[in-house]
Parts: structure tokens; C-alpha cells; sequence
């Protein structure tokens, strides 16, 4: 799902030290680098193998990149994302965290009128543990090979949740952290849409958190277009409220972003959620009873 | 980032927004003089960055400057939501013949920025928001137009009644627009935009919230926080690159993640424990961030146990176990601290921590939790 | 063409000078005026008949006008173009001169969207005299019912050539003014494309100008796509160089956009040209040798 | 409109431009003190609207002051193309490694702006664009988004050749854009922008056209317009509301519409006349108007008729008669007039004119303008 054994991925930013670390890290996984961009850096190589361009433009003219992914700092992020969707890149993954949102109010329509997705940003990025692909920061230790999907707004939360499933047996299809932002490339409805249609998926854990009105969209859909077992757990229980936006957040979303609002809107919804993250393998194994387990 | 009413209204003045005169003051001899400068009955106004101030008798109005000395004496100190008011805005009391509300926030869900007004504005729009949804009018802005001025005159069409007032509602409108644009704001409300007897139109109050991630691009805005309101250790934390929020619980939490950190508040409180605070020490597990985190919790003197839940990641347990030991060395710690380390090598992390006696370490969160909640008790 | 007994017009700015006068006008003549707006004067009536609104919206909520045109000042028409195709209107003629090429920039897009089109801006607007209607200010005296279709980037120009033809006995189909600003919305390729697609329309003659180079695609488009008989005219064989920007105008065309070189596109492409207004009557009997007179 | 160099310069200067220190002179007194003020060479160049100025001998290096008083005496009140000097900029000579060619302009097929870059500038781009077009690079900006940063980082890499070089260009050319988009220029240009041999960047020249529709929001640009540089008649048609252009011929055509202007003077010089000017009094007749006109164009002693040719269009043709009537009177005419009038009543018109014998009326086009050539003769 995303991306496979035909991902060509380029890094934007592949000589700063996230994006560095990330690209080693990623190759010896198994993704096929094929690309790194650098401004000025054109014509040199990461680790002697891998070549860098001055742009993405060029980087895709020279070896067919399809997919690329963004480690540069956040003033520039924005930039990045349109300069891969511009030169044609069909999968953008914006790792980036602090990008401003009026940034990406000017991203969003830029990606759409070229047909290209974004995931992110300030998310960490997404692993096929089948294909042995990853593009972004999860760790590649903690998952294993399998058909559940999972799909998280948090970063380590989501490890926590990948890692549990690992330990009980049950592997993963694709790992996806769509990134908690206000404006992001790809939302939950968008996730449990290719989840849905992925052949791979069998079952899926979605990992919301308190704030803006997604989790709430995820349940309606759910129930009217996903027929594949879904388990949802939603961080924030405790969080102080006080983080909200005068009267006018309340307003926007007629409620008031709570968990108990979301876990409300998923269990009306008929969807098992877990109150702690230990409960979430016990009920993917409920609600997906013959799941691949090994 | 949220900023004063007063601090609003500078902006908004610049913008051309029209806002009654007024002086920020921090004394209430300064609070008379200033009163006695507007030469008219003035609103004395707690500057506070939590809601509900008016409720919490922070709104006053005196009609002479003693009075407003008065006012201003009661207001100054007064605790507002656990926030201590420390200035207030005297400002010309102004008639009232209507009160609208006006906010531009952004949208999750369109996302787009969103222009929401209402005729019937003030201190109940909430329940106005709830009970009566199409009173507020909603006005979808496109980022890459802007607001069109045809669609600041459909709203103040809406909103004036009669087309006279039309005109300056419209200006007014479309001026906030601009600004949250040009500011990177993530909210700006006037609520309420009042009408005169006379017919002036003016922003009586101010809302102003910043996108925190656009703020390197307006360096002049950070003199705008007011650190004296704000809680020190979030001051501080945010000072070390970390996020803080003070909690009322004793089990103190380290956590890298901000949605990890969550989940784990929720597990203490699920397991019959109080979480002390929120605080995500972010990507790094440095000896020297670690330090800080825990100097920070440490403030709390109802702190009684504390837990850190880190998952390793990419960054091998054993070496984030050698910077804690390191830290907690240097930090000569009296509280039982648990600690629960995942990913990769978390079985040597484990063995590392067993010589530091203070260290409780734990296998899974949930182990984890129980052991601080325990410990605290 | 674009216009017919099904127009249903609403005249943006109907309460100034100009917009009342030529209301009046086109009211005249036969055209159905369902609204006008003004801001500020909703409620009230156009000659005691036609309802004014306060805006587009509400003027066809309430009347289905689908067409527009638009008299108010040069700062404030791009927001009416983009108010009229807001509400949903589906023809905009903007008759206002003098609006900010940087406006119309973003005008153009933003109708796009919208799949609305505009006539103009800068331009007289049309006239459609077998239907009897017209959205503009095209002197309904001059024009004759007829098979000919007139387009031009002239005002008065356009109509000195339309009372030539009609004083010859050459009735028009419609007589089109697209205005002669840098950005407008309708071109002379999407006016031909219309007279060739348009059943009234038996022959057309096109009115040029210097600068630019929409008269020499034009003219290739023709070659390509129209096999209605065409003649041409340019206005500005005289015009004196020097109204050039700098070497980036040239640079942009890859032309001089002189009256030379258009009358010498449309040469090359077997169009006949008219060297003199007068000669326009007598070319187009001869490349049109059916024409109906009368 | 258009500017000069100095002032263009002094804008791109607000917008972080880099161009070489310079002022601009009225004298050669002047000059001296400001190629004295510099302290190197310098170059004197004169300040005019027209292009060629160069090849005409209007910029000249000094080496010294007392040289620069020299150069400026010789250039200032020189004519170049029918312009006289009246202000020179004496300005830093600079060294020169490399000139390249940068400008924004609006391209009215692709209806976007775009911006062209070539490392080959100087004063030969316009051969460079001929014979080798693709040494020019092109890039389109959409409107919506303004100029991306990776787009001015495109075009700068390929002119620049080495990254430490691009990284300035990147920066001018985006500012470039701004201003462009900003002001409501029509065209800014940098040729030659310039690579010195100890690798600064910088603005040798500057060229930059406003918008004439958009100069009512930039109201302060209206200062910049240089009424010394045009001809008076074009200056006082521009007050009087009409569009004039001085030509060199002896038949005065006043006509309404620019289109219908600029094919009566093609008819002229079809005839075997020669037109005296181009002048558009627009959508009205009015006595006032036509009055304006005439006086602009009687200015122009060799003018030896004049030929109206109005298309009366809605308005009835009898009453712009009674208007050219009333005109004609006042000025109290010597010159042969001959108008042709067409539209709704234009036969009543042609009977109303005949009471003034100086005006021979005419029923079309061509018959008025061969009338109007053969009074002049």
C-alpha cells in the first residue's frame, strides 16, 4: 500500500543529520534509494553510492524517482514538498516537524492540482513490513511481517502500539503515522480508503488523539464504507483542557475534541475501543478472529 | 501562542481595526491616572490569558478615577483560573446598542480558514453556537485568494441590519482577515464588535492566538509572551525544547512523544493513580535533557514517585540507559523513579539500570505504571 | 451565441451612471433583465421594475439570472467577476476599463474553477440581433439580424465595421468586443472556436490590433480547426514603435506584434486581410460568396 | 509608465536588491562632488525613459572627478531619441567577471507572469534571443503561489554555475518576483546583472514599468513619473483625461477609441497623407473635451488640418454636433476641419455642422480622410 518493491525514493535534505541517519537506516532495511537532494551538493554522493542533485527536478529526470521524502528544516519544508510534487513525484513524506500552518494551506491545493499525495507532515512516515519498505523513521525492529494495518496521528505512541502487536504475533501490512498537524496531506478517512482496498490489510488499528474533529469523521466512515474489522484507541483521556481555541474551536467542530468524545463517537459507531493500549491486541484478535497469527 | 486583550488591540489598531482607547497599567494609582486621562467612565479589565474573566469579576466598570483606582486595587492579584492578574487594561466605557461576534480560525476539516459571524454576539455565543447553529453565519476562505470583499459584505450584510453599517462591518471583517493571514495567527476573534447609540463600530474585546511554528518568521511577536503569566516550569521547559503542562496528581512522568505521553497520564489515572504533569522530552534522551526534565518535575513538591516511559526507536536501549544513569548521578535523586525503556537491546537497558537502586525498572508500560503509582502512594 | 432568449441578465453596478444608462439600453433593445445589484441598495427597484439586490447571490437565488454584466469602478470589478461567478453565474461580460492586469490574474483561475466564462474586461460586450439581445454597450442601431460574426479587441472600431457590413446589407450572428487588455477572458481562439461550433454563423471577420500576439495564434488556430470563411483587419499599421517593453516583450513573443506581422500570419495562413476598413464588406462577400444580404 | 534606472534602482534597493552606490545629478558641478563622494571610477549614465542610451553615447566611465564633470557636461541636455538628458546617475564603475540577464514580465498567451534568466546577458540578449533561444531560461509563476523558492534555486543553479554563486542569485531573483508582483510592475529588469571578479552579485542596470490601471493603489509612485521626459501634449492629454502620441505628419486626427484612432491614421497614411498624431478623447464629446483636444493638437504648428472622426455609437450624433458646434465657436478656428459623425441621427448631425463654415462634414471614413489630405496640401 503506498509504497512496494517499485518504490524509487529520493531524500530531500539527505546531507543534513536526520536525513542522513534516516537514508542509512531506510537502505539497510531494504528501500531502494535511488536519489538524495541537496542544493549546491549536485554531484556528489551519500556513502559513495547513492547520487545527490541540486534539485528533485533533477533527481527524478536522472533515475525515475516516484516517491520521496522530506528531512529539511521546517521554514523550507513547504518549499520541499511542492519542489517533489512540481518535478512529478507521485508520493511525498513529509517528516518535518514545526511547519507553520499557512505553509500548508498553500501545499495542500498545490499537491492537488498535480494529483500527488502527502503524508505528513511532522509524522513518522510509513514501513511495509512485507515488502521491506520504509520511507521515514519508524523503526524497523519493532515490526514484523503480517496483515494488520495501523494507522496513528502520534509518533511513538504508534511504536508502542506496533511493538505490542509484534510481541502478541501479529504482523503488519503497512505502519502509517499520518502526523497530528492541523492541515496534513493524509487524514485517517484517506488511510482507512486504501486500507480498505489493500489486499495485504486484514484488520485495522487506528491511534487517534484529543483535538480537531477527525477521529469523529473516521467513525462515520467506518460505518459506511469499511467492511474490514477496525479497533481505535485515543490518547488524551487525562489531557487539562484550557488548549482550546477561545469560543471559536467549539464552534467550528460543534464538540469539543475530547477522548471521551471521540471514544463515544467509535463505540456508537460499533467499533471496539481500547481504553489502554494493552487492551488493543485482545480486541484486534476479537474482532479479526482469523487473523494470520505466527 | 496567546497573547493579552491589550496586545490584540495594538495589532488590531495597527490593521486599522477601530478599538476604544485605553492604557495598560500594572498599579492602581497608574490605573486612576489613567482614568482620569480618558476623562470619561472607563471598563477596568484584568489582562489574563485564560477565558472567563467577566465571570470571575475581573471586568469592571468605574465612572471616576477613584473608582477605577478601586477597581483596579480589587482586580490587581485577583487569581483567575489559577493565573494571577498582574496588569489591567483601563479602557473608555463605551454604550452599547449591539453586540456581534466576529473570529477567523482555522478549519480542520475544510481545511481552510473559516470567518464566523453572528448578530447576536457576546458572552453567550457558545450557547448561542449550540442552541441556535444558524445564527452564526460561516464564511469559507480560500488561502490562495484571500477574502474576497464580496465576502466580508455578504457577512456584514447579514450581520448590520441596514446598509449604512454595512460598510465598516464589511472593512472591519475583511481588515481581521488580513490580519490573521498576514500574522499567522491560528484564531482571531472579536467578540464582542459592538454598534453605539452613534453608530460607531468598535472591537471591545480581543482575541489574538499565534501558530507557535510560524513565530521564527515574526521575531517581534516573541517580546509579545508574557512569561509572569504562564506557569515557570513551562516557561522553563520550553526554554530546554520541552513540552511541559503542570498537573494536580503525585506520580511524576517522563515521556518521549507527545502522544505516548498521553497514553501514559491515561494509564496512570486508569490505574487508580494522579499524573503530576505532562512532559515530552521529544527525540533526544540526553543526559543533559533528561536533567532538565526531571529539575523541572522536581519543582512539584507533591511529586511523590516518578516514571519515565521511553521507546528507544531507532536509538539503541542501552545507550539511552547509560545517559539516565548518568543523570540521575549527577542529580543525586531521593524519589523512587521507574523506569520503562523499549526497542531495540531493552534487555541490556534493563541490566544497566539494576545499579542504580533508586531505579525500578519495568518490562511493559502498564508494569511500569503500577510500580510509580505504588511507589507514590 | 453565449447569449439568447434564455439569458437571463443581472447588471452588476446597475445604480451608477453608466450601468443605469445602458440597463435602460439593453432593456431597450429586447434583452431580459431580471436583477441588478448594488450593495447597500437591495430591496429597492431599477425603473420601478427590475429588483435591485445587495449581491449576486441573493440576485440569483431569487431571479435564476445566469448571465452578468458588469459597469462598476476599475478597483472593485475583479471582485464583482468573482462575486457573479461565486454565485453561480455562468456568463460574465465585464465592461469596466482600466482593471489592474495583476487583479485579472487572479481573476482568471478563480473562474476556471468555476467553469464560468468572461467576456473582457475592457470591452463593449456583445450583441446577438437575430435573438435581439445584448450585454454590453454595442449601439443596437448599427447591427442587423444576419449570418456574419464579428470579434474584435476595439470598441468604436468594432463598431464602424458592423455598420459597414450592415449598411452593405451583411446582417451579423453575434458581434463580440473580447477587449484589448493583456489578460482577458475570452480570446480570439475561443471566439472562433465558438462562431465555427455556432449555427447561425455563416462567415466571421476578426478585427486586430498591434502588440501581443493573439492575432498570429489566431490565425494558426484557424488554419487547424475553422473552415467558416474568415477575413481579418488590423488597427496600428501607423502606430509608432516605442510603447515596446523593453527587450522582454519581444524576448516573450519571439515577434515585434507590428501590424506587419499579424497581416502577414494571417496571409500565410490564406486568410484574406482588409488593408482599409472599407475593403472589409467587399472581402467577405467574396469569401463568402452564399451569404444571405438583404 | 515607465521609470528611470535611479529610481528603479532606489526601489530595488528597498527590496534587497543589491545595486552599486550612486547618485543621480542635475549638473556637472554635481557630478564632480558625487564621482568624488564614490572615490574610484565611476560611470555616468543618463537617466532617460528611451532604450539605446548606450549605443548613443549616453554612458561614460570617468576616472576621476574633474573627468566626471566632463562626461556629465557632454551627456546631460544630449538628445537621445527624440529625449533630452536632464539627470545623470554617477554611480561606482564596477569590475564585471560575467553578465547575466534576469527579467519578470507578463506573458499574455500563457497569462501568468514569467520570469527569464540567461547567463549570456548584456546589451546583446535580444540576438541571444533570436539565434539562441535556449540559452534563455524560462520559468512560468503562478499567480496563486507567487515564485517558489525552488524555482528561483532552479533558475539561479543554471546561471550560476558554482553553489556558492547560486545561493545570491536565488535570493535576487525571488526578490525580483516580489517586487514585480508587488508594485504592479509590467516588466523588472535586471540586464546586466552582474558577477564582479571577487564574486559579488549586483544590479548593474534596472528597468522598471508600472501597471498604468493599478498606479491609483501605489499612489505614491505617482511622484516618480518624470513629466520633464515626455512630450508637454502627452502630459497635458494625460490630466485632460485623453491618450495622445505626438507623430510627425501634417493631418490632426481627433477620434474616439483607440482602435478606431489608430485605423483612421492608418487610412491617412493610405491616402498618401501623413498623420500628425494619435489621440482617443475617449467615451465623451463634451465641449470641454474636444476643446482639450484641439489645443493639445494645435500645439503642432504643422499641423494643417484636422480631421474628426467620431463614431456616435448610443449617444445621438445631432447632439455631439451642437458639442463640436459649441467648441468650434469658442476656439474661434483657423484651420480647416473636416468631421464625420456616425451613429443614430447622423444626417440631422451632418445638416447642424453646415452652419459652420470652417468644418467640411464627410459621411465615411475614407471620405473624411481623403478630404482631410487634401486641405492640408
Amino acid at each position: 500500500m503506498l509504497i512496494d518493491r517499485n518504490t524509487r525514493l529520493v531524500v530531500q535534505g539527505i546531507t543534513g543529520r536526520d536525513g542522513s541517519f534516516h537514508a542509512a537506516q531506510m537502505a539497510a532495511y531494504g528501500t531502494q534509494i535511488v536519489a538524495g537532494v541537496t542544493p549546491g551538493k549536485g554531484g556528489t554522493k551519500f556513502e559513495n553510492t547513492v547520487p545527490i542533485f541540486d534539485s528533485v527536478h533533477d533527481a527524478v529526470d536522472a533515475t525515475g524517482a516516484n516517491t520521496s521524502v522530506i528531512y529539511v528544516r521546517a521554514p523550507f519544508a513547504a518549499d520541499a514538498i511542492c519542489e517533489a510534487a512540481d518535478a512529478g513525484v507521485r508520493l511525498v513524506v513529509c517528516i518535518t516537524e514545526g511547519v507553520p500552518v499557512r505553509d500548508m494551506l498553500r501545499v495542500v491545493p498545490f499537491l492537488k492540482e498535480r494529483s500527488t499525495r502527502l503524508v505528513g507532515p511532522n509524522c513518522p512516515g510509513m514501513i511495509a513490513p512485507n515488502a521491506r519498505v520504509k520511507v521515514g523513521i519508524l523503526p524497523a525492529s519493532i515490526v514484523k511481517p503480517g496483515s494488520v494495518g495501523v494507522v496513528s496521528r502520534s509518533g511513538t505512541l504508534t511504536y508502542e502500539v506496533v511493538y505490542q502487536l509484534t510481541r502478541a504475533g501479529m504482523g503488519q501490512s503497512t505502519c502509517l503515522g499520518i502526523g497530528g498537524d492541523p492541515v496534513i496531506g493524509t487524514n485517517f478517512i484517506d488511510a482507512l480508503r486504501l486500507f480498505q482496498a489493500d489486499e495485504e490489510t486484514e484488520a485495522v488499528v487506528l491511534i487517534g488523539e484529543i483535538g480537531g474533529s477527525d477521529e469523529e469523521e473516521a467513525a462515520a466512515f467506518i460505518t459506511e464504507k469499511v467492511t474490514k474489522p477496525v479497533v481505535a484507541f485515543i490518547a488524551g483521556q487525562t489531557a487539562p483542557p484550557g488548549k482550546r481555541m477561545g469560543h471559536a474551536g467549539a464552534i467550528v467542530t460543534g464538540g469539543s475534541g475530547t477522548a471521551a468524545d471521540k471514544m463515544a463517537a467509535f463505540a456508537a459507531a460499533g467499533i471496539p475501543v481500547a481504553k489502554i493500549p494493552s487492551e488493543i491486541t485482545g480486541l484486534v484478535a476479537a474482532a479479526a478472529p482469523a487473523l494470520k497469527r505466527g | 501562542m496567546k497573547v493579552h486583550e491589550y496586545q490584540a488591540k495594538e495589532l488590531f489598531a495597527r490593521y486599522g481595526i477601530p478599538v476604544p482607547p485605553g492604557t495598560v497599567v500594572a498599579t492602581a494609582a497608574e490605573a486612576e491616572a489613567a482614568a482620569a486621562r480618558v476623562g470619561k467612565p472607563v471598563v477596568v479589565k484584568a489582562q489574563v490569558l485564560v477565558g472567563g474573566r467577566g465571570k470571575a469579576g475581573g471586568v469592571k466598570i468605574a465612572k471616576t478615577p477613584a473608582e477605577a483606582r478601586e477597581k483596579a486595587a480589587a482586580i490587581l492579584g485577583m487569581d483567575i483560573k489559577g493565573e494571577t492578574v498582574k496588569k489591567v487594561l483601563v479602557t473608555e466605557a463605551v454604550d452599547i446598542a449591539r453586540e456581534i461576534y466576529v473570529a477567523v480560525v482555522m478549519d480542520r476539516r475544510a481545511q481552510k480558514p473559516l470567518v464566523m459571524a453572528s448578530a447576536e454576539g457576546g458572552v453567550e455565543i457558545e450557547v448561542t453556537a449550540k442552541e441556535n447553529p444558524s445564527a452564526i453565519q460561516r464564511v469559507w476562505i480560500d488561502p490562495l485568494y484571500g477574502m474576497h470583499p464580496f465576502q466580508s459584505r455578504q457577512l456584514a450584510t447579514a450581520l448590520a441590519g441596514d446598509a449604512e453599517l454595512a460598510k465598516p462591518m464589511a472593512d472591519i471583517i475583511q481588515k481581521l482577515y488580513r490580519l490573521y493571514d498576514e500574522v499567522d495567527a491560528s484564531l482571531a476573534e472579536i467578540n464582542p464588535l459592538v454598534v453605539t447609540p452613534d453608530r460607531r463600530v468598535l472591537a471591545l474585546d480581543a482575541k489574538l492566538n499565534f501558530d507557535d511554528n510560524a513565530l521564527e518568521r515574526h521575531p517581534d511577536f516573541e517580546t509579545l509572551r508574557d512569561l509572569d503569566a504562564e506557569d515557570p516550569g513551562e516557561v522553563r521547559a520550553r526554554a530546554e525544547g520541552l513540552s511541559f503542562v503542570r498537573l494536580s496528581g503525585n506520580v511524576g512522568c517522563v515521556v518521549n512523544g507527545a502522544g505516548l505521553a498521553m497514553a501514559t497520564m491515561d494509564l496512570v489515572k486508569f490505574y487508580g493513580g494522579q499524573p503530576a504533569n505532562f512532559l515530552d522530552i521529544g527525540g533526544s534522551s540526553r543526559p543533559e535533557k533528561v536533567i532538565a526534565a526531571l529539575s523541572i518535575i522536581l519543582q512539584d513538591t507533591s511529586v511523590k514517585s516518578i516514571l519515565f516511559n521511553i521507546f528507544g526507536g531507532i536509538t539503541r536501549c542501552d545507550d539511552v540507559a547509560r545517559g539516565l544513569v548518568t543523570a540521575f548521578d549527577q542529580m543525586n535523586l531521593k524519589l523512587p523513579v521507574v523506569v520503562r525503556l523499549t526497542g531495540t537491546n531493552e534487555d541490556e537497558a534493563r541490566e544497566i539500570l539494576r545499579a542504580v537502586p533508586a531505579i525500578h525498572p519495568a518490562e511493559t508500560m502498564d508494569e511500569a505504571v503500577k510500580k510509580a503509582i505504588a511507589l507514590a502512594a
